[in-house]
């Protein structure tokens, strides 16, 4: 029986893919999670940049909101929404974007948008806020996502944030010269993209998990890598600095009044 | 220069059943004591523009002041979803809503062009997204230069912006810090602008040379509200009461729930009630 | 991050001959010093940009460092023309010198948008005015909402673009404060970026939360000098020396008395002399 | 003889036209004394903007550049240079903007490029700055010049910035909402547009000035309004703070090293 939860497997691996010389665009929840674990441990100069305009934020609790307090205290220094958009998002200054959806397809594009049809809807969701530039702007993106048949679909119902498209090279016919989605990291495994198709293929299986439990919990049939790794399980020190993260932040963001 | 009068009193003269409003504030300075009050007044048939509804809107839209909703992202940060702008799109209570809905890049694009006094904005975006196949606003130019396609909005052209800043001084003139988001180009691209402020000082005092001031010419009417953001937060004044956006989920799942808040909180208060707000968050930091 | 070196080691490797200049500077914190370097290492066939060439490029143009100028205003402020320019200009003095006219909003949106990563800058500009006749490079798109036309230019997009700044930290990030001009445009449109500073501190110190910071990853290299603006000024530092620009007007009137003077100041001399400069201007500020 | 200089006047019949809720893009030299004499006299409120990004400044002495210190440290705030074309200029913020030139024409259009053609000019002038958008942008313009045949002429070499171009409706067919140039004050008499031909008559004379005078001083045919005015003299407090001002400045900037 292990002694981390799936979600802090995903949250590590996913802090373990950036790199001391990055510069992160992070959204609230697990990508603020991992980007700040990175911070914490192997990548200390790491550059974290909130689209509320903060810029090298180094907060010592996660935001709760895009926007928290917190994250303008501990900036370099704090701009405004549209130009976080216009110089730093469209003027190529990101490495790494991190993305989430309600709903992902093999090849990984996102929908966080509607289920169900768009002026019908059977579920009305959030919308793509700042997601649709983000996964065309920033060099390559990470996607953090749960595993589930309801979220891993072999069909969107909204093209929210392009990943892949159809695969191949529909990037570059769209004129794109960032890599789009290079990581698609869930509580069961790591998926990256295959060289040709650009489908999401499983390329790491986190401990104890098998192959079996992730195609029962994947809306399409799954692609292997011809080899696949083991997750190295999380240790003691990430999860040590993680734990600390997360009572922090419980600490600072409170109860329900 | 701006007049400096009650909330109740720049709500009165400067937003007007149908009218374009936005009341923007990213996650910092949300005008919501100017959102209560403009539920009081019972507007209605209002076109809502903000990047992100948040609880104001959801309160707005939940009480029937909308009849259309200029968005990008729909949630309650960090907790879920905004039921009653769901409940409005979804099932039509209290009264359907139409929505336009855009991208925060395209959100910010637009504001900007607003204030720049361009009839559109261009920017590199939707590139492979469904969005543009769902709202017929987004277009596109072909640069002169390079052949390549950029996206266009229309311009964000509000008959009347609402914003919470920290301070303004006798005249009017207004200082935002911290987190400064769309504000001063949302204010900048309407044609009257409403600022509800923590206090009015005799002056701005001393501040970067570069400091975020929107001059009073550039201002309607000028309000001090102090707490006026919360359950926002005003830089160096007091926090974001985090815990309200969670209570706010139960609260506003069920009509009766969300009505009878409503009725005992807004209906019957007034921006009195703000202040207090303010100094427990405040303390509760301490 | 940006290597922290000499002005003649960031000149040397960031600066080569036929590059795309840009050394921005609006009357405040003109990067006088890395021009006198890079006259002194001789780079040649250089296409400069800037708003307003003022005395910085009036010297680099008349020592043969430019085969074209890009420019909105080419006086010398308050006291009258550049004779350097206009010697080039008029007669081919050192060498015929190509030129590519635009306003001040063009110039200033082509540097934004050329930090904003799109490929050209979209505005109501040049109406009724002879300058698009002369700069094929002056096109216009259509509003695809209003019909407008809107007038457009190509973005600036320099090989390297070269300021002067106040203060940069051990990390190189980089603090403006004042008339910041365009310089953020400038840096953030440009390949690559190197900043003179009047001090390079521990720690860029108490600021506002929205004070102009170019962070260390955007700047490639950062190199100290003291008076590096002169006669330009440096904001709380030293003033302008409007005297020199005056000054400046019989040196560079006829070319012998021109080429004299860049000898004995220029040529003969290293960035250590802007630091006295700086100091005998901040006295006689006193 | 008069006690006063006919730039002296020329200064404050400029500085009178201003109001005291105008909102004012001023340039360098005249513009700036008209400007800074106003808001020492009549118009304390006036609010000055130089594109420098200085938004209502109250420098106590004339600045020589339009990015002196001075107009930053007496400033409400100070902002970028695109900020100030996209939003104050472009965004129609600006009430009166002040223009002057090398040449112009009956109808007010300014060249400030080049005497001769383009390419091979005879003498080549400092080019348009911020002329060519704030004469389109601004909600009227006035213009400061001394008056000579040199400079009021007959047709200009080059458009530099637009005043009522051929006349007529032309600023309308033009889509042009501003009014464009309202007054052109010289050192002799005071011209504004005929409402109908738009081109600029002489509504005002100074004191001791003749019809001769301006006639000869003159590159076209003048014409006069069926009542002209005398502009009244220069007025004791006006002349005092005017050169006040001037020596304030001379001593500020010093004498050539």
């Amino acid at each position: 029986m292990a002694d981390y939860t799936s979600t802090e497997m995903m949250t590590i691996a996913a802090a373990r893919s950036l790199r001391n010389d990055d510069v992160c665009f992070v959204g609230i929840g697990a990508p603020s999670a991992a980007s700040n674990l990175a911070r914490l441990t192997h990548a200390p100069e790491i550059t974290l940049i909130y689209e509320s305009g903060t810029l090298a934020t180094k907060p010592s609790v996660l935001p709760l909101s895009i926007g928290d307090g917190e994250l303008c205290d501990t900036a370099l220094t704090t701009v405004s929404v549209p130009e976080m958009f216009r110089y730093w998002l469209q003027g190529g200054r990101i490495t790494v974007g991190f993305l989430g959806g309600a709903q992902i397809d093999k090849h990984a594009n996102l929908n966080t948008t509607v289920v169900g049809p768009y002026d019908k809807p059977k579920v009305r969701l959030p919308g793509g806020g700042g997601a649709p530039e983000i996964a065309t702007s920033c060099g390559e993106i990470f996607i953090i996502m749960a595993q589930s048949k309801r979220s891993f679909v072999d069909k969107l119902d909204f093209i929210t944030s392009f990943g892949h498209g159809e695969g191949g090279d529909h990037r570059e016919r769209l004129g794109l010269k960032t890599k789009g989605p290079t990581k698609l990291i869930t509580d069961l495994c790591i998926f990256e993209p295959d060289p040709k198709t650009r489908e999401m293929i499983v390329t790491s299986i986190h401990p104890g998990v098998t192959r079996e439990q992730i195609a029962e919990n994947t809306g399409w049939p799954v692609t292997f890598a011809a080899a696949v790794k083991e997750t190295p399980a999380p240790n003691a020190q990430e999860l040590k600095i993680l734990r600390e993260l997360n009572e922090r932040t419980a600490r600072a963001h409170g109860k329900a009044a | 220069m701006p007049r400096i009068v009650s909330l109740a009193e720049a709500v009165k003269a400067n937003v007007r059943d149908g009218d374009t409003v936005a009341m923007e504030g990213f996650t910092h300075l949300i005008p919501h004591a100017a959102g209560h009050e403009i539920i009081r007044q019972g507007r209605k048939d209002l076109t809502l523009i903000r990047m992100t509804p948040d609880l104001i809107y959801d309160q707005m839209i939940g009480m029937g002041c909308a009849k259309k909703l200029v968005f990008s992202w729909g949630g309650n940060p960090g907790v879920g979803s905004l039921h009653r702008l769901r409940d409005a799109v979804e099932k039509g209570w209290p009264k359907p809503l139409e929505i336009e809905e855009h991208s925060h890049a395209a959100m910010a694009n637009a504001y900007e062009a607003g204030a720049a006094g361009l009839p559109c904005a261009v920017f590199r975006g939707y590139i492979g997204a469904d969005l543009p196949k769902v709202n017929p606003k987004i277009k596109s130019i072909t640069c002169p230069y390079t052949g390549e396609k950029l996206a266009t909005v229309p311009a964000h052209r509000p008959d009347v912006t609402v914003i919470h800043a920290l301070k303004a001084d006798r005249e009017g003139n207004v200082l935002i810090e911290g987190i400064v988001g769309v504000q001063k180009e949302a204010v900048l691209a309407a044609k009257r602008a409403i600022v509800t402020v923590e206090e009015i000082v005799d002056d701005l005092g001393p501040r970067s040379l570069n400091a975020v001031v929107l001059p009073a010419w550039t201002v309607t009417a000028v309000a001090e509200v102090p707490g006026g953001a919360y359950p926002s937060y005003a830089q160096g004044y007091y926090k974001r009461d985090n815990a309200f956006y969670k209570a706010w989920d139960p609260i506003a799942r069920e009509r009766e729930t969300f009505l009878a808040w409503m009725k005992a909180n807004v209906l019957d208060k007034g921006p009195e009630v703000f202040a207090a707000h303010a100094q427990r968050t405040r303390a509760a930091a301490e």
